[in-house]
């Protein structure tokens, strides 16, 4: 019995020991940080707990006056980076966190805000007109590596192509965090290292197409693309610099589980100086940062942690505990509580209809898909009657509560590519008789059940989107209800991403093997179109990759896509989305919802917070600040 | 050998049950046994009731229960009826079951205490398919007046009853097939002194009315005395001494049946007086690892150099009494 | 009451009542067993006749009333989309029933036979069956729970959707397929260990070996003589056991694994609207207290029933 | 003892086996396989996949080899197989994760983790044992009272409570309702605080820890508690209970001295069997806390598909779980002299 007792007493100490010697199992390295922040105290919790109460805080920071505190801002996302290698990882936090702990700039030295790009570490974008980028007409031998159709081939014959090739110069006073300077060379390095199969990249388009990039002296390189490659984003082709200096022994595919994938040397306003795994990046301030005689960057040290849970960041948030909360880590749902917040002073939520914009794709051509179905939308009366039946306002209002905007085309109408003059463009306010005289006229009549038919088939059809996205289920939802007045029976899908968007034609996304579907694509700077031409029709020749899965193919469309494409003139190729949107709207293989609303909320003491549609939320990181 | 005589309703031959011992670390081998029966001979004869002996341990229950082949004997034959149990499988041996029957040590635990007395009565007579229903419902209570109870009794759970009426539920049972042998084990050992008789008697009338042959299995020799007609005596899985009844109790011959004798009280204060008691020395040795040549030669007052080699013959020493001794 | 007087001499009362009733009778004087009973049976009560006793659909939405406060047309308010929260939870039981049932029918149609053969015929069944079980209790709990639902449930769609069956892949009962798959093929092997040493324990009774001198056959004895009186721990922990599989697939929809709407189940009204309104604190109270309040009803409910008839099974009491 | 101990190892390391082939069968079941994320749609052709890419990278991982093949690999290396890189994780090499953290070995991934959830389940463990067995005495010794039954109340409150509602009450009132209100209040989740005075120290990791050892102890101190009244039930009827009542020993010493000590045998072994937490931690527990544990870190990996890590995570679990129970045997024949394995 004394042996029972024994082993609980030993399990209690072993308990013990455990839970108090396991704090200082951490680096030394962020002991001795927390040490400084101890010393200095911080009056961030005292500003928070004022906006809260008009009581006295319940701990006043002790020595508040002995030492300058270091400025910390904590930015709080949903996920953690995979790596801090920018050529591993495909993740949007990944990015955010590289903003400020590698990079200046989204893209490389390059930002993209507004649907649009700005030169960040490059004195300017080049341009055609500027001279410092043309286009040459070249001679191509039999046998050459050319562009054709999109694709990369051996040219069949001889034959003359366009060939555009430009000039990237690079501010001075550029230096890599460890206090090297940075050449063009660590540009035309970052080039090579991706050439490498096996480096973690997973796309390789621009490369591929890529004949030379070289640098001509210290701050210059120049980019020549492929014969045939006429690329509106010619103007972006500067290679992400890696510092050479740091990487040149080290084997491509190595670099992700070297140290260089959890710690980089960069060029951005900060510096990672400790991750925990699972848990944050800290990182302070870049001493040998570019912008550093302006003093910038205003923070010293800024920490990114990983929340995954919503409710837990929030409360975090109100804690004080997070500075900012990213789009990643919260959404709609979150509305109603962030303006309660707001008016309670606890912190200021930011609602910006993003990039993402949601849609419902029709099943225009069933018969050809690989998996035949009723053929219900190839009609396009019907296609613009569920536009009109389906109340867009309403799922703004209640789901979004109000923050987004509907859309028309498929970019947002603050996008370049939208046509100034959009009076060309069919648009679709909700109309619920219209809808229905349109479904009278395509033929389709009410039964008896209340859903239309025609020659025996019922106007019923199936609506798939991703499992576990609420917002979308909820939209779902009211679209049902929506139909269900005109007469149109809904059935709600939600596959796992996998069976929707899985590989091949074995998916529902790439076999046709649905009726309606609910997904989102993203409006970069370039409009999508691409997406709605024949070419992209999945066939078996296309491997099942194509990405039109509407199965809708138009001359006239196509025409305006290839004149948009081939062109590089930004006011010209305007007028070609004009042409394009207006056989979109009317032909409707895909019904434009609205924006994704992009949530961001920040404490109260956060300044100089510029959220941007097309840039993350920490674009401006060097110049953000902190109240004291 | 016993005689293998005509009338013998059941003759056990060189009956050995084995339980094996295993062992290894990760393939389990036998590496030996525990020899709880270790070659019996005998016979009933039919009506005779047949007393078996010996202390707790030495493999009597086993016995019991390797006759009836509810445990499957290592080897030896128990020849019933003209068939030998042991091959039989199956369901020609579950039909055999009809003819031999069993009544157990302990009324308590004998009797399922989900089931009513009339369904514990009634079970083996629905699966042998004797009667059913109404037919089924008379006869258990038939069966339960034949025992001494009340035959209202038929819905009522165990748990209502004495132990000496439960006992009385476990011979109903018994007899609900007719059988023609039934082995009693230990039937009386958990009763109160009070009851035991009244279940002997019983028994004795039964046997009388049926013409039944039991195994009557006790650990000791003054309740057998009472109703057996032979008695056989067993030490650590053999039989030591088989003989009639007035014949072992007037001259027992082994050294062991003399001291198990010596301890039995005779209720006469003269003769109480007088009796010698031989005190065995020892524990009853592990039937694992029984002692070389005569087993009991460990506790034996008259031990000699030949027991520690040789197992004695089990040899009858005139009378059909029948010993396993060197001293005799 | 009629007193006999038995031959032997002793005076009984001529009702017999069986370990049945006895069982019933001392269930239904314990007061937490009989709330417990209460509970179960009124929840069985909405999932049966949820159709008449919802009084909105489950999924009938109004947007124009959404996200209102408990009030006379809607006792337990509106949700999201405007649908009627007390006709979503009276739904949400018929979901808890299935599953508890299914679950409760796998784990014991599994567990129950394997652990009885593996208890009584010992050998290589009992080797088998028992290796089976240990493996099984080997991949943690809950986790291993996620983890099917998390594998297995794609291929089963994925299967459920080529053979043509995409109306039943929807309905959400295929999500109860994996959640159900998920907890019964975890939850038999716990059963089988315990109604083996149950059965080790009974066979060896003195009745066991009566049968088997009867001749009566194998699967009677196990059916009749055993399982009745090796099962009574195993009903407790059932019952026990049947709140944790409501609360598993609350957790299951917590992480987004579970049922999929609008089909509801308690465990995504309750995990959907705690997680969206937790923080709107008092303003949607309703909302997040309500669905967490009967889940934990429920619950509470089956470990009251099951501590009862523990009590009531308990053969060394006495009434 | 020590050939049952050799034994039950032996039969430990096949149930060991078998299930890391189960499991590693059934997470290459499902649909996409590891590679389905790379293959997903994207919204221009910069980021189409091609066949070749596809097939280099799946040579890459080793997913071009059989099935059957891919486990002997992933369990004892190809090093000796066909000139691999491999050791195996039998030999140490558990591999590097795929997508919770590129190219970090999975050791190193674990044991950034472990301490975290070793401190929460000790905590929660330590907790449960506090209040479980002195509720479980009182509840026994004062059976059918009203104490017992507010006892039993609270011990099936703690059973029913849904984890992450009752994880969002906590937070809500005691973080936030407290701040709102003036009061001092815990922080909502994290293991320590980022900033501010008292970073990284014991007062600042204890505050941390309160409400989530609390949640997670919630489930553990109710069943425990349970067990402990039915067993002190158990033991006082016991014959030396009563013979030391008889005996005249004040009641205080009986059930301290001959009912207690002998109660708490079968809890030790639940205990015993619960140990295997300590390292699995708790999922939902730590999703709701942003506690950095082991169970984000499972949910993590499941929802990403890093299989290594996913891998080497069930298979430690499943030998701490086979190891615990073994545990509990022997701790049982230490503490329970009637009872010898052979």
């Amino acid at each position: 019995m004394r042996k029972a007792m024994l082993v609980l007493i030993a399990l209690g100490v072993l308990a013990i020991v455990v839970a108090c010697a396991a704090p200082t199992a951490s680096p030394p390295q962020v002991v001795k940080e927390v040490q400084t922040v101890i010393v200095a105290g911080t009056p961030v919790e005292k500003v928070v707990e004022k906006v809260i109460t008009a009581t006295p805080p319940p701990t006043q920071p002790p020595a508040a006056t002995k030492a300058p505190q270091p400025k910390t801002l904590v930015v709080c996302m949903s996920q953690e980076p995979d790596t801090l290698y920018f050529n591993g990882s495909n993740m949007m936090v990944t990015t955010l966190t590289l903003e400020a702990g590698y990079r200046d700039g989204q893209l490389g030295g390059i930002d993209q805000r507004d649907y649009d790009y700005q030169p960040i570490i490059l004195q300017k974008l080049p341009s055609i007109k500027d001279g410092d980028a043309k286009i040459t007409k070249v001679k191509v031998k039999a046998g050459d590596t050319i562009e054709k159709d999109g694709a990369v081939v051996k040219a069949d014959k001889d034959m003359e192509l366009d060939q555009i090739s430009a000039t990237f110069k690079m501010k001075a006073g550029l230096k890599w965090s460890d206090g090297t300077v940075m050449k063009a060379s660590d540009s035309v390095f970052g080039y090579k290292t991706g050439l490498d199969k096996d480096s973690g990249i997973t796309t390789r388009y621009t490369r591929d197409r890529t004949a030379s990039y070289v640098a001509t002296d210290a701050s210059t390189t120049v980019w020549t693309g492929i014969p045939g490659f006429v690329y509106a984003l010619y103007n972006t082709m500067f290679f992400e610099p890696l510092p050479e200096h740091v990487l040149k022994d080290i084997a491509p595919k190595d670099i992700k589980a070297s140290a260089f994938g959890r710690k980089p040397v960069g060029y951005g306003p900060f510096r990672v100086t400790n991750w925990v795994s699972g848990d944050r990046i800290e990182m302070e301030k870049n001493p040998n940062y570019w912008r550093a005689s302006e003093g910038l960057p205003k923070l010293d040290r800024v920490i990114y942690r990983f929340i995954p849970d919503t409710n837990q960041l929030t409360a975090q948030l109100i804690a004080g505990q997070c500075d900012i909360g990213t789009q990643d880590a919260l959404n709609t749902d979150a509305i109603p509580f962030l303006d309660q917040a707001e008016k309670n002073g606890l912190l200021k939520p930011y609602y910006i209809p993003g990039s993402t914009w949601e849609h419902i794709d029709f099943n225009t051509q069933p018969t050809k898909a690989p998996k035949p179905r009723v053929d219900l939308f190839s009609d396009v009366k019907v296609r613009q009657a569920i536009a009109f039946g389906t109340n867009r306002k309403e799922m703004n209002d209640k789901i979004l509560f109000g923050k987004s905007v509907i859309m028309d085309a498929t970019v947002p109408a603050t996008h370049w590519a939208y046509p100034k003059d959009d009076s060309q463009l069919a648009k679709y306010p909700y109309d619920p008789k219209k809808a229905e005289a349109l479904l009278d006229e395509a033929g389709w009549v009410k039964g008896a059940d209340g859903v239309r038919a025609k020659g025996g088939v019922k106007l019923s059809a199936t609506i798939s989107t991703t499992a576990g996205n609420k917002p979308r289920e909820a939209i779902m939802q009211i679209f049902q209800a929506n139909m269900k007045a005109i007469g149109v029976e809904i059935k709600l899908d939600f596959p796992p991403s996998t069976v929707l968007f899985g590989r091949g034609k074995d998916s529902d996304y790439m076999s046709g093997n649905f009726d309606l579907m609910l997904y989102a694509w993203v409006a970069g700077t370039e409009p999508t179109l691409l997406v709605y031409t024949c070419d992209q029709v999945p066939t078996a020749a296309l491997t099942w990759s194509g990405q039109n899965n509407t199965y809708w193919c138009n001359a006239d469309f196509d025409k305006a896509y290839s004149g948009f494409n081939g062109n590089l003139v930004r006011e010209d190729r305007v007028k070609f989305t004009a042409d394009a949107y207006k056989v979109f709207t009317k032909e409707l293989p895909a019904l434009p919802l609205y924006q994704r609303v992009n949530v961001y909320a920040t404490n109260p003491r956060v300044l100089n917070f510029k959220p941007n549609p097309s840039a993350s939320e920490t674009w401006n990181i060097e110049e953000l600040d902190v109240k004291q | 050998m016993a005689n293998p005589q005509d009338t013998a309703l059941i003759e056990v031959r060189g009956l050995k049950k084995y339980f094996p011992i295993t062992q290894g670390i990760i393939f389990q081998r036998k590496v030996a046994d525990v020899k709880a029966v270790d070659g019996l001979n005998f016979a009933i004869k039919k009506g005779e009731t047949l007393g078996l002996v010996g202390e707790s341990g030495c493999g009597k229950s086993t016995t019991g229960r390797a006759i009836l082949q509810l445990y499957r004997p290592t080897a030896g034959e128990v020849i019933f009826q003209g068939k030998d149990l042991v091959k039989l499988q199956g369901e020609e041996l579950r039909k055999m079951r009809r003819n031999m029957q069993m009544i157990f040590q302990d009324p308590y635990a004998s009797l399922n205490p989900r089931m009513t007395v009339g369904d514990i009565i009634g079970e083996p007579l629905e699966v042998h398919n004797i009667a059913k229903g109404k037919e089924k419902k008379e006869r258990v209570q038939e069966l339960l007046k034949i025992v001494g109870l009340n035959p209202y009794f038929v819905n009522r759970y165990p748990h209502e009853f004495s132990g000496g009426q439960r006992q009385r539920i476990g011979v109903a049972r018994a007899l609900a097939v007719q059988p023609d042998f039934i082995v009693c084990d230990e039937p009386i050992s958990a009763l109160d002194v009070s009851i035991q008789a009244q279940i002997i008697n019983l028994l004795e009338e039964l046997q009388t009315k049926f013409n039944l042959t039991y195994l009557f299995i006790a650990h000791d020799l003054s309740v057998v005395r009472h109703i057996s007609d032979r008695i056989a005596v067993m030490y650590l899985g053999k039989i030591v001494e088989l003989t009639d009844r007035n014949a072992l109790y007037n001259n027992p011959l082994h050294p062991y049946t003399k001291a198990l004798l010596s301890a039995v009280p005779i209720p006469d204060p003269v003769v109480e007086e007088k009796r010698e008691r031989i005190i065995l020395v020892g524990d009853v040795p592990s039937p694992v690892r029984p002692p070389s040549g005569c087993h009991f030669h460990t506790r034996c007052p008259l031990v000699m150099d030949k027991c520690k080699k040789d197992d004695p013959e089990f040899r009858n020493a005139g009378a059909e009494h029948w010993v396993a001794c060197h001293a005799v | 009451m009629t007193q006999t007087r038995s031959p032997a001499g002793i005076d009984l009362p001529h009702r017999a009542r069986s370990p049945q009733r006895r069982v019933v009778g001392r269930l239904l004087r314990n007061p937490p067993a009989l709330i417990g009973l209460g509970v179960v049976a009124a929840m069985i009560l909405c999932a049966i006749f949820a159709p008449q006793l919802a009084p909105y659909a489950y999924d009938a939405q109004d947007l124009s009333i959404a996200r209102q406060a408990p009030s006379p047309a809607h006792w337990f308010g509106t949700d999201d989309l405007g649908r009627d929260m007390l006709s979503r939870i009276i739904w949400g039981a018929r979901s808890a029933v299935f599953v508890i049932v299914m679950v409760m029918i796998v784990n014991l149609g599994l567990g129950v036979p394997l652990g009885a053969a593996a208890g009584y015929f010992g050998g290589w069944v009992e080797t088998v069956v028992m290796r089976a079980a240990d493996i099984l209790f080997a991949f943690p709990g809950l986790l291993f729970v996620f983890f099917i639902a998390a594998t297995i449930k794609p291929a089963i769609l994925t299967w459920a959707r080529e053979a043509g069956w995409r109306d039943l892949a929807n309905s959400g009962y295929l999500d109860y397929a994996v959640v159900i798959i998920a907890l019964g093929v975890i939850g038999w092997a716990g059963l089988a260990r315990m109604v083996r040493a149950q059965v080790l324990a009974v066979k060896e009774r003195e009745y066991v070996i009566g049968a088997q001198a009867i001749g009566v056959p194998t699967w009677k004895i196990i059916a009749r003589h055993i399982l009745p009186n090796a099962l009574a721990p195993v009903i407790v922990a059932l019952s026990m056991g049947l709140g944790d599989i409501a609360l598993s697939e609350g957790y299951l929809s917590f992480l987004g694994i579970g049922l999929q709407p609008p089909a509801p189940s308690w465990g995504n009204i309750l995990s959907d609207n705690a997680g969206r309104y937790w923080r709107m604190f008092p303003q949607m109270i309703w909302m997040v207290w309500i669905p967490g309040l009967i889940l934990a009803a429920v619950v509470f409910a089956f470990n009251f029933l099951g501590d009862g008839l523990n009590e009531a099974l308990n053969p060394e009491l006495v009434d | 003892m020590v050939n049952y101990l050799i034994r039950r190892l032996f039969s430990m390391t096949i149930v060991i086996i078998v299930s890391s082939f189960l499991i590693y069968m059934m997470l290459n079941l499902a649909p996409g396989g590891p590679l389905w994320e790379l293959t997903q749609a994207g919204s221009s052709r910069e980021s189409a996949l091609t066949r070749e890419d596809y097939a280099r990278l799946e040579k890459m991982l080793g997913l071009d080899k059989p099935m059957h093949l891919r486990y002997i690999i992933w369990l004892a290396g190809d090093d000796w197989l066909d000139g691999g890189t491999r050791k195996g994780v039998i030999r140490g090499d558990w591999g590097e994760s795929w997508r919770v953290a590129q190219g970090m070995s999975v050791m190193e991934l674990i044991s950034s983790r472990i301490g975290n959830t070793i401190i929460l389940s000790g905590a929660a463990l330590l907790l449960s044992l506090i209040i479980a067995i002195p509720v479980g005495i009182i509840a026994a010794v004062k059976q059918y009272s009203k104490l017992d039954y507010a006892l039993t109340a609270f011990a099936f409150f703690g059973v029913a409570m849904p984890v992450f509602w009752f994880g969002l009450m906590l937070i809500l009132v005691f973080s936030l309702q407290f701040k709102a209100w003036g009061l001092p209040a815990l922080p909502p989740g994290g293991t320590e605080s980022l900033f501010g005075p008292d970073q990284g120290s014991f007062l600042d990791r204890l505050q941390h820890l309160i409400m989530p050892a609390i949640v997670l102890s919630l489930f553990q101190t109710a069943s425990w508690s349970r067990y402990m009244r039915s067993s002190m039930l158990e033991v006082l009827k016991q014959d030396y209970v009563r013979t030391a009542r008889a005996k005249g020993v004040i009641e205080r010493l009986v059930i301290t001295k001959h009912a207690v000590r002998n109660a708490l045998i079968p809890i030790v072994t639940v205990i015993v069997l619960s140990l295997p937490s300590l390292f699995n931690g708790a999922v939902i527990t730590e999703t709701i806390f942003a506690w950095n544990g082991m169970g984000r870190l499972y949910i993590n990996a499941l929802t990403r598909g890093d299989y290594p890590v996913l891998m080497i995570f069930l298979l430690i679990s499943a030998i701490l779980v086979v190891a615990a129970n073994l545990l509990a045997d022997v701790v049982y024949t230490f503490i329970d002299p009637r009872i010898r394995y052979s």
